[in-house]
């Protein structure tokens, strides 16, 4: 069996405080593996950023964490808890194990400064022995691993494509070899072409450098086609989990379903598409019960009032599985802490 | 932090204060050392009459006094005031060591006559010859009423200087050699430093004031300032409420002396409009002005001493020229008399409103600049005043360009202004009501006669009391002069110019004062070398 | 490149627009210098003086307006810009030399220190919202709207008198000449603090307000929660990071202010009775004196518009986008 | 193609080009050389009543540029735009707005297309208003939220648009836009910026519309796919110039052009297996589309095509017929049966 | 062609229109009054323009009345105390007001309008008209203000308030038309207004009914803006005696007061009320200032929360970069926060 890197253990994110506080990610539970790709999907708003930036404490006010753990596991040490680190426990950690690569490049890159000193100054900051030599070279080689010549070294973002910051983000996420990269929607905003090429190239680098990834998006066929296993979020929650295969061809949750049948195919047969009615739920007002059921097609009884459990329906063998809908009830609640 | 810095000797400030701050309110100053030029630095701060002397000095205290001979020894005024004959002092020197001869004076009267833009007070200058040291000069007309100007307002260059300068007025006498006790130190645009001669060449006792110190503030406020924090010693600016502002600050040392002269302040008002033309209404408005009122809260109880004569003389200063029917007559506010005179002329108060015999409501309109805020104060006071016989006044404040033209072409009301001054009441009356410088409305009178009154009997009066060749006859047509500006009322007469000054006795005594009158106190004027001389460290 | 060629057409005309303008409001202004003198001096100078002074000034003869606008601008391309009225005779280029030093160092120095510490402030306050710097705020509000020279006179009021470290006018001792010596230069730095001081207070705010806001709303970039991503030390995050991209639009405010140093010192010049050109301007206006007005006039304009082009100098320096090749 | 086709034609474009000046640079001060972007280079296509062409390409290929030319938003460099056959340029005014009664166009993103300040009222009211609809206005209002399936309209009416969901907005966009009773439609990329669950409901919209109105409508994407699903007919753009076209079954599921294949192959696909090594890899080249200010001569995918002749980099590629199917086409040397035989 | 524009380009409601809801539209458009500043800034404002409207009626004394009470201290009868003329400075304060608000409204409405006009038109139709209409902006905004105001105001006789206002008025839009060309020029690219080109409508309409309203936060920050600084003018030109204003307003107190030396002879009541009057009222209506910068920028309104309560009364302090974690005591599965705690292997898998 993998090993975890990153559990995720109850989380909650709250948007504010009181009253008017948001929910945005809910109980949520999950663990990431070592060399694993692990997809989050979810149609916009439904918490998959909150909880990414959630777990490194990176949420900008007035995002709150009101509760759960988010336990690390290093190669050889002792597993710790990321949410009780001090603020400098915190800045270490944060690129040497966990690396992020932000939804927007242009916006993740520092106007003012060239790439290259923000390649280095990571470097600076977490390995301040290191020369600036070594550092320059350092950051030449992950320039050239990610496909940018090197003599781009110098250039400022705005004199680079989108798809070069795009890499040079990805370059950067890497250079301190870390454990964990989270990735979210690195590729919206690039057509179908650079998407492919870009992705295409962190596989390969994964494969050669053995980090686990947390790749976020509401494109559910790019995820099916490049994550090893999809958590597919809804409300705040992640209301299914399961082997990417597994899930596209026998999505179990309905919501699952639903998203796999509103992305029309390129290829094969041309297939009636019925989407998801209903519009995604206000999450300052969500429905009581299961979240989803008032767009359910199949919502009966228990969905209006009882919060279905995540978890491994039991008329289901199939390894590291797990659903939260009433049509597939989980007999006993996985382990609670 | 080099040895030859000019600032050196300013360091031991351990001696005893040996030099003496006078302040003026005059703004930032550029270096002008020529004394002819009325926008230099040294007409601005008065440093020029420090550094060139005049012929003779005039106590505007007491103008009637005999002038105090100066670098003129002697000087012999024809009778009939065409010509004088100036015997110049032995021994002067002036600071370069060369001395000073009658072919100086003679030059520098020349100078004057041969510039337009030098001859500021506009002397009809004639023959100027020299027999040894006797200068002689000889005018178009009878200089009886500008004698003092010529005497004592000119100051005496040397020749050997002058005559190498291109264009004395332009010329900014960038080295000034004077006859004067102090030659220049040093100029910076905030102020001048004199320091005392050391040639051993001037003609007197040097001063014991070893140098002096001229700043020149901003303005009344910052002037006042200084006055009262000691960073000034001496100085003539306005000073609200002096007494709390100044003279508290310190009252062993904080003085105050402002002697009025001839030169007055008063209320001009426009003979042509209706019903001001009114003989009989201008005298009943003259009959309830509070000048008390006016002396205290406009004029911070001494900076424009209050008129009490009915002549508009000033005490002290005009004592002299009274005539003999108005002396002791003074001004009284009288509302009823007002009021029973209006009544007589056919003026009829209603309720709060006096209506002419027209039956139209007697309304007046009062202007002066803004900034100007003791006419303003004043005008305040007018105006309540005149509402005790139903007068309704408003004040107005136009800009200061708009109400010189306004006043000059005759387009006002009633205005406060100021008259000419001199060294007989001339000045004062002459500006008032002298028909010579009358112009039609709408043109611009800029001497004076600016309320366009009408008067044959004032003009010939003026006339004679200028060109006539016996005291008799002056008087006769000073008398007169009095009688039509008591009964005519051309202007109602405020307060006296003053020759005042703020000072302090901290460090220099010996200052002018009601008890020894012996000059005016203003330090931009030729007498403020007199006090200099006159001054003793206060603590020997 | 087209982007500099662009800048200084701009420039060209704006110079000229703002001399023309020069030219002609000096000339709208009614009265003439030499009514003005007489007024001055209330009584003091004689109403026969005026022929004199006409003649004196030069008033006497004068041209068509088109050609004195052509003098002048021959004028100005010989560097001479007339003789003043008010200090006749002399020249109107000696005047704003002997003024523009001072005026150039005092409010000029304080602009600068007033820049840097409330653009400091500004990024401490808005980088630690919450913590003690929001209480800066109130109070700088309240300064930044109190009238400049209520403030200084009550400054002189409080904190300087008779026996008070601080003078409450000029710019150095009487008696003293200006010179680069150990007597001069204390006086002038003493007689500088509080014009200096009060300068500071009512002009800091600004900069402390539009820097935290600037900071605000950089702080929620994306890039700098990338920055705190990266691990950052929350100094480089805040200075290298936030205030080198908050500064950006300050710079070009800064630049305004600087331009109007010249301009705006008038104040500061009338209450502390300070050397300087804002209150040469003033009495050069009260006097009529027009050559005077408009030289001041050309060097409040051109200062502004060097204050610019160093702006966008130091905006192109600053802001690698606004380098665009071509 | 018959006549009966042609009958319905509502917009066509021929050899439609537009060129957008850039400022000169300082060294071009002194050439005569004027430099522009070539956006549009050259399009032709035609909108049917009741047929949707999709038309899609990558970023920046000039998809909204065309969009905008049919709509007369810009002036064209050349080519003709005839409507029903009759050529038509408007400058503005009476005529424009006579132009557009016949024309809308529906944009990108609904968020912005949409004035925050105003009410659906009030967009709907302007839109009829603007195109001669006087009388009561509030059947018609009622009408046109009925037709988008906004009902009951009563509730959106004096909604803001941020009260509405993102598919609810977009909804109202094409309101407006049939409020002023068009034949054709250019819809430039309507659901690109709505979340995966509501484009569908928007697409089904669109096609719900065309059936029941007869409209003509181009359809603009970047999402092939989409394309495959809901037009007609699929015409592909590279760098402002029209490489492929014909009915969309046949381009997605025959590509002829480089370019089109290499689009397909890049889209996700959900079969194909993970770590698979990516067919394409090794003969992608460079990745980045060309400058417009200076295309590539010849056939301006030639940079990037792994099966570039020398040919191609020398004369433009016509459109040559592929033969698969009927109206096929791409504009692509390897076709060009007499070079090849 | 402008000189780098302002920060707000940065701060444009709704520029990422997915992240944020756009401006905030009509029934929103009050909801600034929930923020604080802004709610106290118009409170204070609005008792001044009921003391503009109301003061010469309730002042007690004519303000112009001389009485024997001679620079008295504040006492009952006087409540700031007198002047040298024995007037009463509280009443001088109230009928003062007028002017003073009077000014700086019109002002502020005067300079907005040609900002608007200005900045919007050169704007929206780019190009030479652009061109011409920024030279022109520019050109006024480097021409100093205060000397400017100075010299005009020294050429007008006896200005009247309005005239004043005018002369302020014409001399300070520059700086806002310049925000708003930029702002213009963003708010053009938006889809909205190609949308409704699109659609048909005229070019003023699109102006008017398009642009303008998406523009009310910015116009109207810029208003409050300019009527601080119409009012320290009005009153700086009054202070150093350039307006001959007949009537009362607190430039004019204070230039009496400081001609008399009124902090000389310690009568501080005379020079001290005028300034708090004005600072006070800049602070309020910066306060007001801040409240539409927050409004239009949601970026600064949530920074203004940096402290936010809990359920349990205590409060949480926002760092950017540092999420603040809750302590919940109630919570099972919480540790001792801020150490890094190891945690037993057991938990995983
Ligand atoms: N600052 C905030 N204040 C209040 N609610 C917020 C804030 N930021 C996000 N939210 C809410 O939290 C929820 C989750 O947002 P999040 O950004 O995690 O969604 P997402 O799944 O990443 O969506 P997307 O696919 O659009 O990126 C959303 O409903 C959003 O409205
Ligand atoms: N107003 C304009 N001025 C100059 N260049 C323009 C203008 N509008 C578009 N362009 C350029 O024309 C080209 C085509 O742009 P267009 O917006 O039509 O592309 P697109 O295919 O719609 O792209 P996207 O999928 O990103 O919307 C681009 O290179 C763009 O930079
Ligand atoms: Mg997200
Ligand atoms: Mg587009």
């Amino acid at each position: 069996m993998k090993q975890p890197v990153l559990e995720i253990r109850n989380l909650n994110v709250d948007y504010g405080l009181g009253g008017k506080a948001v929910h945005a990610v809910r109980d949520v539970n999950l663990t990431l593996h070592r060399g694993e790709v692990l997809g989050l999907a979810g149609e916009s708003g439904s918490g998959k950023s909150t909880l990414a930036y959630g777990m490194t404490r990176l949420l900008a006010p007035p995002g709150v964490i009101t509760g759960g753990d988010v336990i690390y596991h290093p190669g050889q040490a002792e597993p710790y808890d990321v949410l009780g680190l001090s603020d400098r426990g915190l800045r270490e950690f944060r690129w040497n194990e966990v690396a992020i690569v932000f939804q927007g490049a242009m916006n993740s890159l520092n106007p003012v400064h060239r790439i290259s000193t923000q390649l280095t100054d990571v470097l600076r900051a977490h390995q301040p022995s290191m020369s600036e030599h070594s550092r320059t070279a350092r950051a030449r080689e992950m320039l050239k691993l990610v496909g940018i010549a090197p003599d781009r070294m110098d250039a400022y973002p705005h004199q680079l494509s989108g798809g070069m910051r795009q890499r040079v983000m990805i370059g950067m996420a890497l250079i301190l070899q870390p454990q964990v990269v989270i990735m979210d929607e690195p590729t919206t905003a690039l057509d179908v072409v650079m998407q492919r090429q870009i992705l295409g190239q962190l596989i390969e680098l994964r494969e050669r450098l053995g980090f686990s990834v947390i790749f976020i998006t509401h494109d559910l066929s790019l995820l099916v086609e490049f994550s090893d296993r999809i958590a597919i979020m809804y409300g705040g929650r992640i209301v299914e989990e399961a082997p990417a295969a597994t899930i596209y061809r026998d999505a179990l949750h309905p919501y699952s379903k639903g998203l796999l049948s509103s992305f029309p195919a390129l290829r094969g047969p041309r297939r009636e598409l019925s989407g998801i009615p209903g519009s995604p739920p206000d999450l300052a007002g969500m429905p009581p019960g299961c979240s989803f059921h008032p767009r359910c097609p199949r919502a009966f009884e228990p969905c209006s009032t009882a919060i279905p459990v995540l978890g491994r329906p039991e008329h289901l063998t199939g390894a590291g599985r797990s659903v939260a809908c009433w049509l597939h009830p989980v007999p006993i609640p996985l382990e609670k802490n | 932090a080099c040895g030859e810095s000019p600032n050196a000797n300013n360091a031991n400030a351990s001696k005893s204060v040996d030099f003496l701050k006078i302040g003026m309110p005059n703004g930032t100053q550029t270096e002008n050392h020529n004394p002819f030029a009325g926008t230099s630095s040294a007409n601005a701060l008065g440093y020029k009459w420090m550094l060139y002397e005049p012929l003779t000095q005039w106590n505007p205290v007491k103008p009637a006094d005999p002038v105090t001979p100066w670098l003129a020894s002697a000087v012999k005024w024809a009778d009939d005031y065409k010509s004088v004959e100036v015997t110049v002092r032995d021994g002067a020197k002036w600071s370069d060591g060369q001395p000073l001869t009658a072919e100086d004076v003679a030059y520098t009267f020349t100078l004057i006559k041969g510039n337009d833009a030098l001859n500021q007070h506009a002397i009809p200058f004639g023959d100027i010859t020299v027999a040894g040291n006797v200068v002689k000069l000889t005018f178009k007309t009878p200089q009886f009423v500008n004698q003092n100007k010529i005497m004592a307002s000119t100051p005496i260059v040397p020749k050997h200087v002058w005559e190498k300068i291109a264009d004395p007025t332009t010329d900014v006498n960038k080295n000034p050699v004077g006859s004067g006790p102090y030659t220049l130190k040093s100029f910076t645009q905030a102020g001048v430093v004199l320091s005392v001669r050391t040639d051993g060449g001037y003609w007197q006792e040097l001063p014991k004031v070893k140098e002096l110190r001229y700043t020149s503030f901003s303005g009344n406020d910052t002037q006042a300032t200084a006055l009262a924090n000691g960073e000034s010693e001496w100085s003539f600016v306005f000073i609200p409420n002096a007494k709390a502002t100044f003279v508290d600050k310190d009252p062993a040392n904080h003085k105050l002396w402002a002697p009025g002269v001839l030169g007055i302040h008063g209320l001009y008002i426009n003979t042509t409009v209706k019903p001001f033309d009114d003989v009989k209404l201008r005298q009943a408005m003259n009959m309830v002005i509070n000048r008390t009122d006016i002396f205290h809260q406009a004029e911070a109880s001494y900076f424009h001493p209050e008129i009490k004569s009915v002549t508009g003389l000033p005490d002290g200063a005009g004592d002299a020229f009274i005539a003999p029917e108005y002396q002791g007559k003074t001004f009284k506010v009288d509302v009823e008399g007002a009021k029973a005179l209006l009544a007589s002329a056919g003026y009829k108060l209603n309720g709060t409103t006096l209506n002419d015999p027209a039956g139209k409501p007697v309304k007046i309109k009062l202007s002066d600049p803004a900034p100007w805020s003791d006419y303003q104060t004043t005008l305040e006071i007018i105006k309540s005043n005149f509402a005790e016989i139903g007068i309704e006044a408003t004040v107005e404040k136009p800009n200061q360009d708009v109400w010189d033209a306004n006043v000059q072409k005759g387009d006002f009301e009633a205005s406060m202004r100021w008259t000419n001054g001199g060294a007989t009441p001339y000045d004062i009356y002459q500006t008032v009501m002298d028909g010579a410088l009358l112009k039609p409305l709408g043109t611009a009178a800029q001497q004076g006669n600016f309320g366009r009154f009408k008067s044959p009997e004032a003009t010939t009066a003026l006339k004679a009391y200028a060109n006539s060749t016996s005291d008799a006859e002056r008087t006769a047509a000073m008398n007169t002069i009095q009688k039509v500006f008591v009964e005519q009322v051309p202007m109602l007469p405020v307060g006296a110019d003053n020759v005042g000054g703020a000072y302090s006795t901290k460090n220099w005594t010996g200052w002018p004062s009601d008890a020894d009158p012996y000059s005016g106190m203003q330090p931009t004027q030729p007498y403020a070398l007199q006090i200099v001389l006159k001054l003793k460290p206060a603590n020997s | 490149m087209k982007y500099f060629l662009q800048r200084m057409a701009f420039y060209l005309f704006t110079a000229w627009a703002a001399i023309t303008l020069n030219f002609f409001i000096p000339r709208m202004v009614p009265g003439d210098p030499v009514q003005a003198l007489i007024a001055k001096y209330r009584g003091q100078l004689s109403s026969e003086a005026i022929a004199s002074l006409y003649v004196l000034f030069g008033l006497d003869k004068q041209g068509s307006l088109w050609s004195q606008y052509l003098d002048y601008w021959k004028q100005i391309f010989q560097g001479d810009l007339g003789l003043s009225f008010t200090f006749f005779p002399a020249p109107v280029s000696q005047i704003i030399t002997q003024a523009l030093p001072w005026t150039l160092l005092l409010v000029g120095v304080t602009t600068i220190i007033s820049f840097l510490l409330g653009t400091g402030l500004g990024v401490l306050a808005g980088w630690r919202r919450g913590s003690w710097t929001d209480g800066l705020l109130p109070v700088t509000t309240f300064f930044s709207s109190v009238p400049y020279f209520w403030l200084g006179i009550i400054a002189i009021y409080l904190l300087a008198g008779p026996d008070s470290f601080f003078p409450s006018s000029g710019g150095f001792d009487s008696g003293l000449v200006p010179a680069w010596d150990q007597y001069f230069i204390p006086s002038a730095i003493q007689h500088s603090l509080l014009p200096a001081l009060t300068i500071l207070i009512s002009s800091v705010s600004g900069w402390i307000l539009s820097m935290r806001n600037m900071m605000v709303t950089v702080s929620s970039e994306d890039y700098i929660t990338v920055a705190h991503a990266k691990g950052l030390s929350e100094r480089r995050v805040a200075l290298s990071y936030a205030a080198r991209n908050a500064l950006l639009p300050n710079v070009s405010g800064f630049a305004l202010a600087l331009g109007f140093i010249v301009g705006g010192t008038l104040l500061v010049e009338i209450v502390f009775s300070y050397p300087g050109l804002g209150f040469t301007l003033l009495q050069a206006l009260g006097a009529k004196d027009y050559p005077l007005m408009q030289g001041i006039f050309l060097v409040i304009t051109i200062s502004v518009l060097v204050a610019n082009l160093l702006a966008d100098v130091a905006y192109l320096l600053l802001d690698p986008r606004t380098r665009k090749e071509g | 193609m018959t006549s009966t086709q042609d009958v319905d034609v509502v917009l066509e474009a021929v050899g439609l080009t537009k060129h957008f000046p850039v400022r000169r640079a300082l060294r071009q001060l002194f050439s005569k050389q004027r430099s522009a972007v070539h956006a549009v280079d050259d399009v032709h296509l035609t909108l049917r009543r009741g047929h949707v062409v999709a038309l899609v390409g990558e970023s920046g290929s000039g998809k909204s540029t065309v969009a905008r030319l049919l709509a007369q938003l810009y002036p064209r460099t050349g080519g003709d735009i005839r409507l029903h056959g009759a050529s038509t340029t408007v400058h503005g005014g009476r005529q424009f707005r006579r132009y557009a009664s016949r024309v809308q166009m529906i944009f990108q993103d609904p968020f912005a297309s949409l004035n925050p300040v105003h009410t659906i009222r009030y967009h709907l009211t302007r839109a009829l208003r603007v195109h001669g609809n006087n009388g009561d206005l509030e059947p018609a209002l009622h009408d046109l939220l009925n037709r988008v399936s906004l009902t009951p309209p009563e509730r959106y009416l004096d909604k803001f648009p941020h009260e509405l969901s993102g598919g609810q907005r977009q909804r109202v966009a094409i309101a407006r836009a049939l409020g002023a009773r068009p034949e054709a439609l250019l819809a430039d990329e309507p659901v690109s910026m709505l979340d995966v669950s509501i484009r569908l409901g928007v697409l089904n919209l669109l096609r719900d519309l065309k059936e029941r109105l007869n409209l003509a409508i181009l359809y603009i994407t970047h999402d092939i796919a989409s394309a495959r699903y809901f037009a007609d007919q699929t015409l592909v753009m590279y760098a402002g110039r029209m490489v492929e076209g014909g009915d969309s079954e046949t381009v997605t599921q025959t590509p002829a052009h480089p370019y089109t294949r290499l689009l397909i192959d890049s889209a996700p696909d959900p079969d194909r297996l993970t770590g698979d090594v990516d067919p394409l890899d090794e003969d992608r080249g460079n990745g980045e589309p060309p400058s417009l200010i200076n295309p590539p001569s010849g056939c301006r995918f030639h940079p990037r095509c792994p099966t570039a002749m020398p040919r191609c980099s020398t004369d433009l590629p016509v459109r040559l017929e592929i033969g698969d199917a009927p109206g096929h086409w791409a504009a692509c040397w390897l076709y060009d049966r007499e070079a090849v035989s | 062609m402008a000189i780098p524009t302002s920060s707000l380009d940065q701060v444009i409601p709704g520029q990422g229109a997915m992240a944020q809801p756009a401006t905030k539209p009509k029934r929103q458009r009050f909801l600034f009054l929930r923020n604080g500043k802004a709610a106290t800034g118009l409170a204070v404002l609005g008792l001044y323009v009921l003391l503009a409207i109301i003061g010469p009626w309730i002042a007690p004394y004519d303000p112009s009345a001389r009485s024997n009470d001679l620079v008295q201290a504040p006492s009952a009868a006087h409540w700031f105390g007198t002047t040298h003329l024995g007037q009463d400075v509280f009443s001088q304060i109230l009928v003062g007001t007028r002017s003073v608000m009077y000014v700086g409204f019109l002002a502020g409405i005067i300079a907005t309008t040609l900002s608007v006009l200005i900045g919007v038109t050169a704007g929206y139709l780019g190009g030479k008209a652009d061109d011409s209409l920024s030279v022109l902006t520019n050109v006024v905004l480097v021409i100093p203000a205060i000397p400017l105001m100075i010299i005009i105001t020294s050429v007008l006789n006896n200005a009247s308030d309005t005239l004043i206002a005018l002369v302020i008025g014409l001399t300070s839009w520059s700086w806002n038309a310049r925000v708003l060309r930029a702002q213009t020029l963003s708010l053009r690219r938006r889809d909205f207004v190609e949308a409704s080109r699109a659609t048909g409508e005229k070019t003023w309409r699109i102006i008017v009914f398009e642009l303008l309203p998406n523009l009310t936060a910015v116009i109207a920050s810029g208003f409050v803006g300019t009527v601080i600084f119409a009012v320290l003018s009005e009153i700086t030109l009054a202070f150093i005696g350039i307006t001959s204003n007949n009537g009362w307003n607190w430039g004019t107190i204070l230039f009496w007061a400081q001609g008399q030396q009124a902090l000389g002879q310690n009568a501080w009541w005379w020079f001290v009320p005028a300034g708090l009057a004005i600072a006070v009222l800049g602070t309020a209506l910066s306060l007001i200032n801040f409240g539409i910068d927050e409004f239009v920028s949601p970026r600064l309104r949530s920074a203004g929360k940096t402290k936010l309560r809990t359920a349990a009364g205590g409060t949480v302090r926002m760092r950017i970069g540092f999420t603040p974690v809750l302590d919940q005591s109630s919570s099972p599965h919480t540790q001792a926060r801020y150490v890094a705690t190891p945690v037993a292997r057991k938990v995983g898998s």
